[in-house]
């Protein structure tokens, strides 16, 4: 069955401490094989800015009708922040930006963020970030924070990396989405119990949910498979695996 | 080039009691020779490891007794049996002559806010005392000591003078430790640390002023010949070392 | 465009290697009884799954096992799997009941059930075990890798099956698959890139076993995943089941 | 009144074996570039520092090593240290590019990236390491002591340095040198009370190499706790110098 499919979640930058590489030719290999038309692509890993995204470029460069660019900033060096959203929207093509407060080690409404999020509302643009509430005390990036930003800056529209990542999370990334209706979620996940896709669409709308993989570090084919073997009817399947996200982004649809 | 100075340097922060896992065998005669190599004119200690104040006045007067020109008697206090605090107390500043008390909410387990600490407090602060205590905030579970919990206590009992021991200890810490000086002109800092990240003087220093750091080595974990270093070795003034190595102290101590 | 199948099922005999049965004690899972199992393999075409009781990890064996056998009673297509413990059951008497049911494996967690998986402790228990031709299952965040790894080389005849092996044990899974020739690996949490395709290139086809740990993973995307791999149909049939069955069928 | 230095510099020359430099994931640092690191060393009075970048160890070695590359380009007194995970990498890829950079040491991080220290996982990088005569750096506490005593003791040819042990570390540290000959000690991190001389005792000076692991320390403190320690001056000059240029100058 041929339908459009696009990664929504997926880096550049090796990390071989735990045994990811990024090399090209394995990560179109890999895309074929899962039948996966288009990645998005961020790399999280420099604490330079511009780096990030200068990792890339080159696959973008390369293959530009098989990776999108993917933004990526911390508010721990400001002063680079906002310059880079504009080479990396301005100049090069970014389609939406990434964010980690993992990394930061601040949660995702801390007031550090903030001059981000005014950029990012101001130029009406798509945030995609790490959500999870693995357990209580897992709270730096608990889908119950993004409902007050979704309303703060009502023209972001705020994807939720991971849905929350074990089903913890997801109850509360569906309830954010249900308040919310700038909030969608992406699906990939190492965890990844039974019945998670049914219950992200049954619970947020199949308009809302995305499909992702985190390839490199885990294989599209089991993530696609994740999409494709669950108990949701054939549209809702199309429009995870690729419909909303060529909306949201506005990419161009070829079928 | 090299500038040899006499000046007075007095180590503030320093422990005596065997602590075999650590140091072992401290003797005075060693804590002087230390102190002759490194150029500590004076050095005060506690002994915190017994949970008796009596116990601990006891061996620290003992140690005092051997080169009474070279070292001075802090007292140790902790709510744990608050009957026998304040007698005990008394006996060390009134019969035994020592200058300045400490106390650790670390072995205490409760934070240094808790009410039980007030009976302390209000006692001190009758008398005009320097409090010196364990701060730290090296990550976020680590709140016992957080330096901005000082503020508040700086605030009730004013004629107290607070030494805050590591000045927060990590550079997370030393954030809070220079709020906390900025808010109360009743607030020191002791620099001693096993962290000690690079700029960490220079940052106590600009931040609180060079009038409220103080040279602290916590021996017998640390050596005092590194801690002396990092003040002599600091990008700060010649006046504002000559102040942290011991001037400062001679002041606030009324030595 | 993307070429994907939207209505999957397996294309080869299929014997998951990992499946957990009942509930839990400290959180909700969304499958947790035999015919939630059924239904899930009957989804994706699973024809057969080794099934174990949570009951028996988290509390105990006797009791959990003994459930077990009663709520997957008259199903055929469920293969037991007894959890045990070298601590606290008698060999003898767990071999006995073993053979009554036909169960040819066991699940061992040494680190919840807090003993280092040494000869000292163990060494016995498991000589009775490795004699019948029983194979031992293990999570891989459940074991020190080095005891592992020792005990391996002191028991040749032992049979010990890796499960939930996750990108984190990626630096030691591939040396420990390459040093020892009794090391199975189940692949259920295995899912980076190219992750079944690398541990038949380190440790040959016929110690790589399909597995889903349903319910805390969906079945079907590891089969999925397996199937858009590149195998020969004879590799798919080796890791989807072959390899279970011949494992499970040693003479003892 | 107490006789202190306030304008110390070293009275012999410096390698420091174990500085940073890069900016990091997780946190803020002060000094995260090449040019503050410089000034840093002069005011110091380090002539040349053994440098690595986290990035190798926390994410990839190919590309933080490459990353401490591109930041140190041209600058001949940072000696650049490559980070490995054996568990992962390509060693002859490794090899290439370290011949390459003139690079001659490593640093690991066993437990860190989660692989057994045993001669089963390392045995072939071992080979590798013996072949190339080069030494490896190893933190304190990325070491399980038990682990590491048994499988260096089977490795008498490689030589290993361990980094930042703290005094946490000080009751098996110390007799793990006495034991195993062909390890050294870089002290940024040894702070107790005569730790040199005790340490000098033990072992005698020829294994005790200073380094400050600037910037999560200062650069000059333990070079002033060195120099006021009653080292003999070739003592000290084989501490601050010497047997790093000796070690490094192997192969």
């Amino acid at each position: 069955m041929k339908t459009p499919v696009v990664d929504f979640h997926a880096h550049v930058g090796r990390w071989g401490s735990f045994g990811m590489a990024d090399d090209l030719e394995t990560y179109l290999r890999v895309m074929d094989a899962a039948g996966v038309d288009i990645s998005c692509i961020n790399c999280i890993f420099y604490g330079e800015a511009h780096r990030n995204l200068d990792s890339v470029m080159p696959f973008v460069k390369k293959h530009p009708d098989r990776f999108v660019p993917v933004a990526y900033v911390t508010p721990r060096y400001l002063q680079d922040a906002i310059p880079e959203l504009e080479r990396a929207f301005g100049k090069l093509g970014a389609r939406f930006l990434k964010l980690y407060p993992t990394y930061l080690g601040k949660p995702i409404d801390d007031p550090s963020y903030f001059p981000i999020f005014e950029w990012a509302n101001d130029h009406g643009i798509v945030i995609m970030s790490h959500s999870s509430f693995f357990f209580e005390g897992d709270t730096l990036t608990m889908p119950r924070l993004f409902p007050a930003l979704a309303k703060r800056f009502n023209k972001v529209r705020w994807v939720l990396g991971h849905s929350g990542n074990n089903m913890n999370g997801q109850a509360q990334a569906v309830a954010a989405a249900r308040e919310c209706d700038n909030i969608y979620l992406e699906t990939c996940t190492s965890m990844a119990e039974a019945g998670t896709i049914e219950f992200l669409v049954n619970g947020a709308g199949e308009d809302r949910v995305l499909y992702g993989s985190d390839m490199p570090l885990l294989d599209a084919r089991n993530q696609v498979g994740r999409i494709v073997t669950a108990d949701i009817s054939d549209e809702a399947k199309k429009k995870v695996l690729g419909l909303n996200a060529i909306k949201l982004l506005g990419l161009k649809n070829k079928s | 080039m090299a500038k040899i100075v006499d000046t007075p340097v007095i180590d503030v922060h320093a422990h005596v009691g065997q602590w075999g896992a650590k140091f072992r065998p401290a003797s005075p005669k060693m804590y002087v020779d230390i102190m002759d190599a490194a150029g500590v004119d004076r050095m005060g200690f506690n002994c915190i490891y017994f949970d008796d104040e009596r116990k601990s006045h006891n061996v620290v007067a003992d140690w005092v007794s051997k080169y009474p020109d070279r070292f001075i008697g802090v007292a140790f206090g902790t709510p744990r049996h608050p009957d026998e605090t304040i007698p005990e107390l008394e006996r060390a500043f009134d019969q035994l002559g020592f200058k300045y008390m400490k106390i650790y909410p670390t072995y205490y387990t409760k934070p240094v806010d808790d009410p039980s600490y007030d009976l302390i407090f209000e006692w001190a602060n009758s008398r005009g005392i320097v409090i010196m205590c364990h701060s730290s905030n090296v990550a976020d579970w680590d709140t016992l000591t957080l330096p901005t919990k000082f503020i508040g206590l700086a605030k009730r009992f004013t004629k107290v003078k607070w030494l805050l021991a590591h000045s927060g200890n990590a550079m997370r810490g030393q954030v809070l430790a220079v709020e906390a000086a900025k808010q109360c002109p009743n607030i020191y800092l002791e620099i001693c640390t096993s962290f000690a990240e690079a700029g960490t003087i220079e940052f106590l220093v600009n931040g609180a002023g060079e009038d409220r750091v103080l040279f602290g080595s916590d021996i017998p974990l640390m050596d005092p010949r590194y801690h002396v270093g990092r003040v002599v070795t600091a990008d700060i003034s010649e006046a504002a070392k000559q102040k942290v190595l011991g001037l400062n102290a001679k002041k606030l101590l009324g030595l | 465009m993307g070429e994907v199948e939207l209505h999957f099922k397996a294309a080869v005999p299929t014997f998951d290697a990992c499946v957990f049965l009942g509930r839990r004690y400290n959180r909700y899972v969304r499958s947790d009884s035999v015919a939630g199992i059924i239904e899930s393999m009957d989804r994706c075409g699973v024809g057969k799954a080794l099934v174990s009781h949570v009951h028996a990890i988290d509390f105990d064996g006797e009791d959990g096992n003994e459930v077990l056998l009663q709520e997957m009673k008259g199903q055929p297509r469920l293969v037991p799997q007894f959890g045990a413990n070298p601590t606290m059951d008698d060999a003898g008497q767990l071999i006995a009941q073993m053979r009554a049911h036909g169960v040819r494996s066991v699940r061992i967690d040494p680190k919840q059930h807090n003993y280092p998986f040494t000869d000292w402790m163990a060494k016995g228990w498991l000589d009775r075990l490795a004699k019948e031709g029983i194979s031992v299952f293990v999570a891989a965040p459940q074991i020190e890798p080095d005891q592992l790894h020792t005990m391996l080389r002191a028991h040749p005849d032992l049979r010990v099956v890796l499960s939930e092996v996750h990108y984190v044990h990626t630096p030691w899974i591939f040396p420990l698959v390459r040093a020892v020739p009794n090391v199975y690996v189940e692949i259920s949490r295995f899912v980076v890139v190219d992750g079944p395709k690398r541990l038949v290139d380190a440790m040959g086809l016929h110690r790589v076993l399909f597995g889903s740990r349903f319910p805390d993973s969906a079945m079907a995307p590891h089969l999925y995943g397996l199937h858009q791999m590149g195998f020969t149909k004879a590799e798919l049939s080796a890791i989807c089941a072959g390899n279970l069955e011949k494992l499970l069928g040693r003479a003892a | 009144m107490g006789k202190v230095d306030l304008d110390f510099k070293p009275s012999v020359p410096v390698f420091d074996a174990c500085i940073t430099v890069g900016r990091r994931y997780d946190r803020y640092i002060r000094v995260d570039n090449v040019a503050d690191t410089l000034a840093t060393m002069d005011r110091a009075g380090v002539q040349r520092a053994l440098a690595y970048t986290p990035h190798a160890l926390d994410f990839d070695s190919v590309e933080g090593n490459s990353y401490l590359m591109e930041m140190i380009k041209g600058q001949p007194r940072l000696v650049p240290q490559f980070a490995v995970n054996p568990s992962f990498d390509d060693l002859p890829l490794m090899a290439k590019s370290m011949k390459q950079h003139g690079v001659r040491s490593l640093r690991i991080a066993p437990k860190f990236q989660r692989y057994p220290f045993r001669e089963w996982v390392l045995g072939p990088f071992f080979d590798w390491l013996e072949a190339n005569r080069t030494p490896v750096w190893v933190a304190a506490e990325e070491i399980d002591p038990s682990e590491f005593h048994a499988t260096v003791s089977g490795r008498p040819g490689l030589r290993f340095v361990m980094s930042q042990v703290h005094f946490m570390h000080e009751t098996w540290a110390v007799p793990l040198l006495m034991s195993l000959p062909n390890v050294s000690i870089e002290v940024s991190r040894m702070l107790q009370p005569n730790s040199f001389n005790k340490l000098i005792d033990a072992i005698g000076a020829e294994r005790v190499m200073f380094g400050s692991r600037f910037p999560d320390s200062a650069m000059a403190p333990q070079l002033y706790y060195l120099h006021r320690s009653g080292l003999s001056q070739s003592q000290l000059q084989a501490v601050c110098a010497g047997n790093l240029g000796r070690l490094l100058g192997k192969g």
